[in-house]
């Protein structure tokens, strides 16, 4: 069980490291990354959570792992619209950003 | 250690319609798709038209038994599938969307039609797509009791709203989008994690298996904190309303209506579901005061905001973040004890002023889109000659003003009045101030407008005409919001049906 | 040893998740993010995760990746006219996000309790349905309800990245965004791949219901020859408008949907399976959900429509 | 009764309604007048002094009683006149229907304030009152008018908050026992809240009715505007302040203490009226620093009668506010007549000089028989002297006022209202005066015919008159101060800061609104929420 206790390890620290680039990251796609990175740290967790009950012969729960082959269908849609929408908005402003005022002259 | 197995309830009578609540705009929308947009209003037409015959059966089910609806999704009983259920906020908040989603639709017959026999228009098939995935999203989350088909849920409602913010195009919109889907999709990842650690402490995502168990443990609070902030950023609460303003004023006016009245609903729904019915034993009057705090500075900033704004469409937006402030008192002012006067009336209350709002709101930006179109602009300043050209939609406009300014008879009084009762009631002098202030400045900024529109016109400016059916419908949600203040002001009982404990 | 992997594994994720949120050029970022998704599905195989694993390889990291690609390509540009947060801001959100880290991880440690799992009863029932593989059981058969939105929320994806076309563009070509290559290589890999991707896309479909596979598994395979083929221009792009393209959007969401209401008539409840023909409908539903999830994921992947001129 | 309580609110709404439709607009415009009539119905009920309510559906209810119906008997007559004489003025004007949309909200929440029974009610008509008459006053557009609508609506809506309060302190002390006035009423003197809804009360009503140190909105508000509105908004709409303090104060309670902070915030209003008045040159603000005075006067008896626990004291009150209604706005509408552009009749001066020092106590005109009439309740002594010394100020400003009718050089202005009007007003005033004078008071209305009483009604008046004579023959110029005095620095200290205030708010808005900004907030509040939880839970 090291391996699902240094993976929740490894999920935590993707999720701050996320949070810390979501924050800090002025691109839109720069966010947009980290917002992937923030769902697979957030993914990992509950793969160990899977993994801590493991049980009737399965190496993992099965529920929570099939949760998380919807939830990366769903990240995904999010970032095919948010792909389609910065090149629509790079296309029509010059520039992809998120706050008018980060629009340096 | 499995969880002690709770009785399990069976599908009731009616269960169905909760079903085809949620799956009959999926159909109609793969339909949409399938057939091209050419049929697409016929197809709209029919979906909503059954979406308001169920959710009107749905209510009167309710009222009926005095006990929630249950369905049991393939017949898997919790942990292992699906509940849906139906309790009395769920049905209120059922009829109150498919009315609204009604009306938006006849708002935005013509101006999303499919010229005949011309090629599928892009507007149409958009808009009508985002529309039906709204309504399915919606009614989900009035009904599921998963936490994870709750989540699906809440994409799937943010996903539906993006078209609509962006549909017309244009750098300004289009950022708009990007800012509410990047900020809504980080508050569900957010809202995910707290479910996960749900399930980590729990093995379960059933919402009635949770409340039976809910122990406040480590990962009980973390969750709980993640799950609340992740809806905070999907409902816009002030400092987390950055994307509100410009994707509401950008939408098309029907569009506007719909997500200030419904779509930030969607996330609030479900906080105060999960508050309130799922971890009710967390919930501790004293810690919710951080979103009181919030909800107080979204009411004076949002308000003070709203009276600076050069636009009429951005106005009615931050008047949505003040109102939604309103909402959040709810979490303090109901006491834990179950059965007092004060948590019926704060409850009632609260419960109030999330529907006049729909409707006051869902009016007041249609008659805002009217008025963009009659004078091609919105800017305040140059409001003049309304009142002559366009009474009605003045109408409209006062209409939801006064019930967004709290003045009876009208919903928001009725709802503004049991909150202050409950908020005096418990000593929170603060919220109550709070409450009052936010009621004078939105008399200051609804009135600001009326007088615009009451002065006379600029020389030299066309005036274009609009029809009087959505003039009408403008004023119809308006008045169903003044309506609501007839209603006694004591706690309803119909909003307490098949509450958990 | 085993934990010695782990370990290793653990740093490099960090390392290089890290990497790419520090990135400054958002290609260089990009890309180590397609690295760092092949690592995690690594990962995921660590924890007994397969199905898991083979989603993440080609949705996560492949699929992801290739949208990603795109944009950085297109406005990669962008990196210096942005304007960075304050110093002030950098501290505090490495503070914060530090604190939510450390948080996380020390939940770690005090999940109450034994384990929570469903693995028991997942399998329990398991059987009635036929199928072998549990993670199938439960997208199709305990929580189909959650799939079937699923399928909507992606239907909705699409409808959000055609209403980002020009309203004169609107019935045209999906633009793709990719370059155009006409290049034999390219040529040759395109016509003699696909059938293979074909065939191997459907077997992953089929196989899917008793071991690890499925249908987003084979869609994705499906959707990465038809981008080749597109690319290439071994075959024309169809119109967003067309007819035959919509058949194939709808289809997968068409049978779950009827699948599902024909649960009313037998045996009664909405996604409710017939005893004894669970597994039958579940293939055929999940065939043709891999055709739509194949086409739907290459329109997403393609973009709006654009103009004739641009196509 | 009843049917006529529910026109007379419903009358006037219903034809604001019809306005929408644009061939009826003229013909409602010409039918202003008519829009009060319903409430004539209910005249009798003045001289009778019954007691009659009915409740509505989801607990609305209506009452009519003596005070109720003494206001509403002046306040009908009042609108009356008034809304012929704003038809008048009106007519060929552009705009006409905005000018009788607003005027038709105001009048039905100025006379159905009068007989709301319930708290909800009372609060929205109450509302309909006060807020609508913002766009009277603006009417014209001008720089002036605005700013005294923004005075004036400020002044609304601070009031309606302050009233709101109270009335909810009400319903939570009343808690389970409806929503009635009565009921809640009947709460008040148990409830732990008792102090701070007087307080609330007091200063709501109060902002009102001009009570210093909150008058400072009422002379610029009577300055703009329309003439014939400001006869209607100082005469009849002053008064739902009025009865507010009627209704809200309490009945069977002797409070000696509130009482007796009442009364000396009244007649402190009633001196600093009279005084300050003389500070100002234009008529009409003149007029607004005399109600300042008229108000507090009242207001000062409806403390006494409290201080003492005198439930009679509110018809006494409500009797004298009879005169005031008609008169107050009698003189607007002869500003109005007089910017005719023709020179006022002397006889007509010599009418308005007797009907302003009635204001005094003159005898044998209506406001001496008010003054009659709350004298019991007044009390002797200290408080008497008081009073004597507010009736001595009252001449003076009214001479003064007359000075400056003389003076005044008939506008350019084409208003045409009719000196019809004010003469009908303050006749009105002068009939109803002395036949209701037993109905309230139980004394025949000849005692006000004795020497003595003449006597001691005449002293204040030509001491007051004396006091005129020396300050106009002394030719010292007066110290001159802006309309509203202190009170009006003090708001247009708020008006030049509070953009400041809301500038800051804004900010901190578009800061809080950048993406950094924002996400760094959500994850702060993550925490702190996670960390109080936490450290409730031992462990």
């Amino acid at each position: 069980m090291t391996a699902a206790l240094l993976f929740w390890l490894a999920g935590s620290g993707l999720i701050g490291l996320a949070v810390y680039g979501l924050i800090v990251n002025p691109h839109p796609l720069c966010k947009l990354l980290a917002l992937n990175l923030l769902g697979s740290g957030v993914f990992l967790l509950f793969g160990v959570i899977a993994r801590r009950g493991a049980a009737a012969g399965l190496g993992g729960d099965p529920v929570p792992q099939a949760l998380v082959i919807t939830g990366i269908v769903v990240a995904f849609s999010a970032t095919a619209i948010a792909v389609g929408l910065l090149l629509r908005l790079h296309g029509e402003a010059g520039v992809a950003s998120i706050d008018e005022e980060d629009d340096a002259p | 250690m499995p969880l002690e197995a709770l009785p399990v309830t069976d599908s009731t009578a009616g269960g169905a319609l909760l079903v085809l609540a949620i799956v009959m705009p999926a159909v109609a929308l793969v339909a949409l798709l399938g057939l091209g947009g050419r049929g697409a209003r016929t197809i709209v037409a029919a979906a909503l038209l059954v979406q308001l015959l169920v959710a009107a059966r749905v209510a009167l089910l309710v009222a009926g038994t005095q006990a929630p609806l249950v369905y049991v999704v393939g017949g898997f009983h919790p942990p292992l599938g699906i509940t849906l259920r139906a309790d009395g906020i769920s049905a209120l908040m059922m009829v109150v969307s498919a009315v609204i989603l009604a009306a938006a639709a006849a708002f935005a017959w013509k101006d999303f039609a499919q010229p005949r026999g011309k090629p599928e228009a892009r507007l149409s098939l958009i808009f009508w797509s985002a529309l039906l995935a709204m309504t399915s999203a919606l009614n989900l989350l009035f009904t599921s009791t998963d936490l994870f088909n709750l989540y699906v849920g809440l994409e799937l409602l943010t996903f539906a709203a993006i078209p609509v913010v962006a549909i017309k195009g244009g750098a300004e919109t289009v950022r708009a989008a990007l800012r509410y889907l990047l900020f809504a999709v980080f508050g569900s990842m957010l809202y995910l994690l707290g479910i996960v650690l749900i399930y980590g402490a729990y093995g379960t995502l059933a919402t009635a298996e949770i409340a039976a168990h809910v122990t406040p443990n480590a990962a009980t609070l973390a969750a709980a904190g993640f799950v609340t902030v992740g809806l905070l950023a999907k409902t816009a609460l002030f400092p987390f309303h950055l994307w509100l303003p410009p994707a509401h004023a950008g939408a098309p006016a029907a569009g506007s209506a719909v997500l200030s009245a419904l779509v930030v609903k969607g996330s609030l729904f479900l906080l105060m579901r999960l508050w309130f019915d799922t971890f009710p034993t967390l919930r501790a009057p004293d810690d919710m005061q951080l979103l009181a705090l919030l909800g107080a500075l979204a009411v004076i900033i949002g308000s003070i905001t709203a009276l600076r704004q050069q636009r009429l469409k951005l106005l009615v937006a931050y008047s949505t973040v003040a109102q939604i402030g309103y909402m959040f008192f709810v979490f303090t002012l109901v006491p834990t004890d179950a059965g007092d006067v004060i948590a019926g009336t704060a409850w009632t209350g609260a419960w109030l002023q999330v529907v006049a709002h729909a409707f006051a709101k869902a009016g007041m930006f249609l008659a805002a889109g009217l008025v963009a179109e009659i004078l091609g602009h919105d800017r305040i300043r140059e409001l003049g000659g309304l009142s002559a050209k366009a009474p009605l939609v003045v109408l409209a406009f006062a209409i939801s003003g006064l019930s967004l300014m709290g003045l009876p008879p009208s919903g928001g009084f009725s709802a503004k009045f049991m909150l202050l009762v409950a908020a005096l009631a418990e000593g929170h002098w603060l919220w109550a101030i709070v409450i009052i202030a936010g009621g004078v400045l939105a008399g200051a900024y609804v009135f600001g407008v009326l007088s615009r529109m009451m002065a006379a016109p600029a020389a030299g400016v066309e005036l274009a005409t609009v029809g009087r059916g959505r003039q009408l419908i403008a004023l119809g949600l308006a008045l169903v919001a003044l309506l609501m203040g007839l209603l006694p002001l004591s706690p309803i009982a119909f909003l307490t049906i098949g509450r958990l404990p | 040893m085993e934990t010695g992997f782990d370990l290793a594994l653990t740093l490099l994720l960090l390392g290089v998740g890290g990497w790419s949120i520090l990135a400054r050029n958002m290609m260089t970022a990009v890309i180590i993010f397609i690295a760092y998704g092949l690592l995690l599905s690594l990962a995921w195989v660590r924890i007994f995760a397969i199905d898991v694993s083979l989603t993440e390889a080609a949705i996560g990291s492949g699929a992801t990746g290739m949208l990603m690609v795109i944009a950085a390509h297109k406005v990669g540009a962008d990196a210096r006219r942005v304007v960075h947060p304050s110093r002030a801001i950098h501290v505090l959100a490495g503070i914060v996000a530090a604190l939510v880290a450390v948080g996380i991880a020390a939940l770690a440690f005090v999940l109450p309790g034994e384990p929570q799992s469903l693995a028991g009863p997942v399998m329990e029932r398991l059987g009635d349905s036929g199928l072998g593989n549990p993670v199938a059981g439960v997208l199709f058969v305990y929580r189909a309800f959650d799939t079937l939105l699923e399928k909507v929320v992606l239907l909705l994806a699409l409808i959000g990245v055609w209403s980002l076309a020009r309203d004169e563009d609107w019935g045209g070509i999906p633009g793709f965004r990719l370059f155009r290559h006409h290049n034999s290589v390219l040529t040759l890999l395109a016509r003699s791949l696909p059938p293979i991707g074909f065939v191997f896309a459907i077997y992953m479909t089929w196989a899917g219901a008793d071991v690890p596979g499925g249908a987003f598994q084979g869609g994705t395979v499906l959707a990465a020859m038809w981008i080749l083929v597109m690319v290439a221009g071994v075959r024309k792009v169809p119109r967003v408008s067309s007819p035959l393209l919509r058949l194939a959007i709808v289809a997968g969401p068409v049978v779950f949907l009827a699948i599902g209401f024909f649960g009313f008539v037998m045996p009664g409840e909405f996604l409710a399976y017939p005893q004894g023909y669970a597994k039958p409908l579940i293939v055929v539903m999940e065939i043709a959900l891999t055709l739509s999830i194949g086409v739907i994921l290459g329109l997403l992947i393609a973009g709006p429509p654009k103009g004739e001129d641009a196509a | 009764m009843i049917p006529g309580m529910l026109a007379m609110i419903v009358l006037p709404l219903a034809m604001a309604l019809l306005l929408l439709w644009a061939p009826l607009r003229p013909w409602i415009v010409r039918a202003l007048g008519l829009a009060p009539v319903p409430g004539l119905l209910l005249l009798p009920a003045a001289w009778d002094g019954g007691y009659s309510s009915v409740t509505l559906q989801g607990g609305w209810s209506y009452v009519l009683d003596q005070p109720g119906a003494l206001l509403l008997a002046a306040s009908t007559l009042l609108w009356i006149i008034g809304g012929f004489a704003a038809s008048r003025w009106l007519a060929g004007r552009r705009d006409q229907a905005r000018f009788a949309l607003w005027w038709l909200l105001t009048l039905s929440g100025s006379l159905g304030v009068f007989v709301a029974g319930d708290v909800v009610s009372f609060y929205a008509l109450y509302a309909l009152a006060s807020i609508p008459a913002y766009g009277l006053i603006v009417f014209a557009g001008g720089e002036d008018d605005l700013r005294a609508g923004r005075m004036t609506l400020a002044a609304a809506l601070i009031g309606e908050g302050l009233i709101l309060a109270a009335f909810v302190l009400l319903a939570v002390s009343a808690m389970g026992q409806g929503l009635a006035i009565a009921a809640v009423m009947n709460a008040l003197p148990q409830s732990p809240y008792a102090t701070i809804i007087l307080i609330l009360v007091v200063a709501g009503f109060g902002l009102k009715i001009g009570l210093v140190p909150l008058h400072g909105w009422m002379p610029l508000s009577y300055s703009a505007g329309p003439l014939a509105a400001t006869a209607v908004l100082s005469g009849a709409t002053s008064k739902a302040g009025i009865i507010g303090l009627i209704r809200f104060l309490p009945h069977d309670t002797a409070m000696p203490l509130a009482g007796g902070l009442i009364l000396t915030a009244g007649l402190f209003s009633a001196l600093y009226g009279a005084v300050l008045g003389l500070t100002q040159n234009n008529p009409r603000s003149v007029l607004a620093y005399s109600s300042v005075s008229q108000l507090g006067q009242m207001a000062a008896v409806l403390g006494a009668g409290l201080a003492a626990g005198m439930p009679g004291a509110d018809s006494v009150v409500a009797y004298y506010a009879v005169y005031h209604v008609l008169t107050k706005g009698g003189l607007f509408l002869l500003l109005g007549a007089q910017a005719e552009g023709r020179v006022t009749p002397t006889w007509q001066l010599v009418l308005a000089g007797v009907m302003a020092l009635g204001f005094a106590g003159l005898p044998l005109t209506g406001g001496a028989l008010g003054k009659l009439a709350f004298k019991d309740v007044a009390g002797g002594g200290a408080t008497g002297l008081l009073f004597a010394l507010a009736a001595v100020g009252s001449t003076v400003l009214m001479l003064h006022f007359l000075t400056l009718v003389r003076r005044a050089t008939p506008s350019a202005d084409r208003a045409s209202i009719s000196a019809a009007a004010w003469v009908g007003a303050v006749t009105a005033a002068t009939v109803l005066q002395w036949s209701l004078f037993s109905a309230v008071t139980g004394v025949s209305a000849a005692y006000a015919l004795k020497p003595g009483v003449i006597f001691e009604l005449l002293l204040p008046v030509v001491v007051g008159a004396l006091i005129a004579w020396a300050l106009a023959a002394t030719d010292r110029k007066r110290p001159q101060l802006p309309p509203g005095d202190i009170s009006a620095h003090a708001a247009g200290f708020i008006e030049r800061a509070s953009p400041r205030l809301a500038g800051l708010a804004t900010r901190l808005e578009t800061e809080m609104r950048r993406w950094p900004v924002s996400s760094l907030a959500l994850v702060v509040t993550l925490i702190v929420l996670v960390a109080m939880q936490a450290l409730r839970v031992p462990g």
